[in-house]
């Protein structure tokens, strides 16, 4: 298929159709992710960046039967590995007999939050989980530095940015209505995230889609009087600071890094409060991190529509 | 009245399928991309309205009831909507709708590629 | 009735899968992937019935949103890039 | 000796072969992106599928369930997937910069630029002053 525009529409497609997998799957949670990041923000990324390189691609010079052939017997040996497997959807597999079942049996005891992946996300492993959030935030200025522009070059763009798809009036009244349901549904995803799937890094991406739809309808520079460049970058900052702070206070309280006991009288309360804000750090984080590398990206072909 | 209620919703489930199928067949069966529109932007908005009433008698409390009644909400929006957009796209970008004078005239690939 | 409702909406998204890998436009691959996503959205609804836990919506409607937000997307970032004059757009 | 109970591994297998032929046999760029995305998406698969129990629950405590499925693997997919799009979003800048560098996103005319370059300099540093046409010929055909 030569054209990537349907290339990246089918993978728009597939990210849905895995979703709904991980749904089947009894994985509610990764399913929510999949469905907001794979199939929303990955797919408008990747359209954004077709706006920026070639639309069609040059048939290869290769043949592909190199490539065929390491795969099938990197295939071969894959699945002679999974021989001796367990079954799928069995109760007593080696997978489920070590930390799972303490989640499961103590985690209503120590931290009194029905959904267990917050849970575990948040206060087993909530380290990790602040890893994973470093990392989001590394890549965040990766994107920024990578994709900069010229203080010049904006100040032309500006300019001359046209306000977006100004002639569908229906879709931007329409657009205009849903915006703050669609806020408001991230806030939802935010806060119920102890007791419904949903939390920091599904809230943040739904947030910045609801922006993202905003700036797409209504243009860049308008979304951009309420989401200044530098409000964002501090925001991306500051979703980090409130995670590692948790940390610390509770260092400075007397407890290990990251451990929400000591926040509040009772462990449970502790537990309960250290877990939001660290959701919120996440949100805020995930949230400002993908406005930004959008933002970025329509800078870029603004910019790209200027030069031509 | 149970009783009732899982035969209306049963009903209800089996059309909304129905016309769901119809869309799809009308989707993959039509010449060209307006009447393709037409079939599904229709049957879509339908087929989904009377699945999810359907289910909404099926909810055991209120707030599974309501989400549905926003998904309600959301699919009659967002679908009609986003037809309206489509067609109004492609009309803009040059696609012209299959009329009787010019069947012969197939569908390309956009004639952009080099 | 559950069962036979979601096999038929998995026969629609096959045929909406059909129509997204023939084309030929790309404004029938867009309303493809448009009736696929929508159908997922009730797919998914019914799977949660089915499944004998209610509580799991949200992500239907997050997948209603996410539908809509990417057509719109496929449709911004798709209007300008088949035009060519350019003075009309800036 | 009953192997069909093991297609959830035979699913992932071919997921990540698409994933990695696409990887290894497509001069695109961003083709080669949505080949690791599809490559990512088996890992994710291979994790949650070994966290399924027949029978059970998704991992959200309720008084009527008394099985539920193992949230661990849940858990790090989730964080998972969302490194997965921003190093996805680091690979498309990326390919932006390429794409204005070299004019290009197909990875030979890429490669082909560097070894002309490097050839130039080296060429450069041993004082021959050759113009490279014959060269470019050679690559032409």
């Amino acid at each position: 298929m030569g054209d990537l525009f349907a290339v990246v529409m089918l993978s728009g497609i597939y990210s849905l159709l895995s979703a709904a997998l991980f749904l089947d799957l009894h994985a509610v949670d990764v399913a929510f992710t999949e469905a907001s990041v794979g199939a929303g923000i990955s797919t408008l990324l990747f359209l954004a960046t077709l706006k920026l390189v070639p639309r069609y691609d040059k048939k290869s010079r290769y043949k592909p039967a190199l490539a065929l052939g390491v795969v099938v017997v990197t295939g071969a040996l894959l699945i002679y590995g999974t021989l001796d497997m367990p079954h799928f959807g069995k109760a007593d597999a080696p997978v489920h007999e070590h930390v799972a079942p303490r989640y499961l049996n103590e985690s209503m005891d120590e931290i009194g939050i029905p959904n267990v992946v917050t849970s575990v996300l948040a206060s087993y492993r909530g380290f990790d989980t602040l890893g994973e959030v470093v990392v989001i935030f590394t890549a965040g200025i990766g994107v920024m530095s990578l994709l900069r522009i010229s203080r010049q070059a904006k100040k032309e763009a500006k300019s001359k940015t046209p306000a977006d798809m100004q002639q569908q009036v229906i879709l931007r009244v329409v657009a205009k209505m849903m915006i703050p349901l669609i806020l408001i549904f991230a806030l939802y995803v935010q806060f119920h995230g102890d007791y419904s799937p949903g939390g920091g890094f599904q809230a943040g991406v739904i947030f910045a889609a609801g922006i993202i739809l905003y700036t797409m309808l209504f243009g860049l520079s308008t979304a951009q009087l309420v989401f200044k460049r530098k409000v964002l970058e501090l925001f991306t900052a500051i979703g980090v600071f409130l995670y590692a702070g948790v940390g610390f206070v509770c260092l400075f309280m007397g407890g290990n890094f990251l451990d929400y006991d000591v926040l509040r009288h009772d462990p449970v309360h502790g537990q309960h409060l250290g877990i939001l804000l660290v959701e919120l750090g996440v949100g805020i984080t995930v949230a400002s991190v993908m406005m930004t590398i959008f933002f970025k990206f329509t800078w870029r072909t603004v910019k790209h529509k200027y030069n031509q | 009245m149970e009783m009732l209620l899982d035969i209306l919703s049963w009903i209800l489930l089996a059309s909304g399928s129905f016309f769901c199928l119809t869309g799809a067949l009308g989707l993959l069966r039509f010449p060209d991309f307006f009447t393709r529109i037409h079939a599904t932007g229709i049957t879509d908005t339908m087929g989904a309205g009377l699945i999810l009433i359907g289910l909404m008698l099926q909810a055991s409390n209120w707030i599974v009831f309501a989400k549905l009644f926003i998904i309600l909400l959301f699919s009659l929006l967002a679908a009609a909507t986003a037809c309206h957009a489509m067609a109004k796209a492609a009309i803009k970008s040059g696609l012209k709708p299959q009329t009787k004078d010019n069947r012969e005239i197939e569908p390309e690939e956009q004639p952009s590629k080099p | 009735m559950y069962i036979l409702a979601a096999i038929i909406l998995l026969i629609v998204m096959a045929l909406a899968l059909i129509r997204a890998f023939k084309g030929p436009t790309l404004y029938d691959r867009i309303l493809a992937v448009n009736t696929f996503g929508t159908k997922t959205v009730l797919l998914i609804a019914i799977v949660n019935f089915l499944a004998g836990r209610q509580d799991f919506l949200d992500i239907a409607i997050v997948y209603a949103l996410i539908n809509f937000i990417s057509v719109i997307g496929i449709l911004r970032f798709f209007e300008y890039s088949t035009k060519l004059p350019l003075d009309e757009d800036l | 000796m009953n192997i069909l109970g093991l297609y959830n591994y035979w699913i992932v297998v071919i997921l990540m072969l698409i994933g990695f032929y696409i990887v290894i046999a497509h001069e695109n760029l961003v083709k080669k992106l949505v080949g690791l995305a599809i490559f990512q998406t088996s890992v994710f698969f291979l994790y949650i599928s070994m966290g399924k129990i027949t029978g059970a629950t998704a991992p959200i405590l309720d008084e009527k369930w008394q099985l539920y499925s193992n949230p661990l693997p849940h858990v790090l997919i989730l964080t998972a997937i969302v490194v997965g799009i921003a190093t996805t979003a680091l690979g498309l800048s990326l390919v932006v910069r390429i794409q204005e560098a070299y004019g290009s996103i197909e990875e030979n005319d890429i490669q082909i630029q560097d070894t002309q370059d490097q050839l130039e300099c080296q060429l450069e540093a041993y004082g021959i002053q050759e113009s490279l046409t014959t060269f470019d010929q050679d690559i032409d055909e």
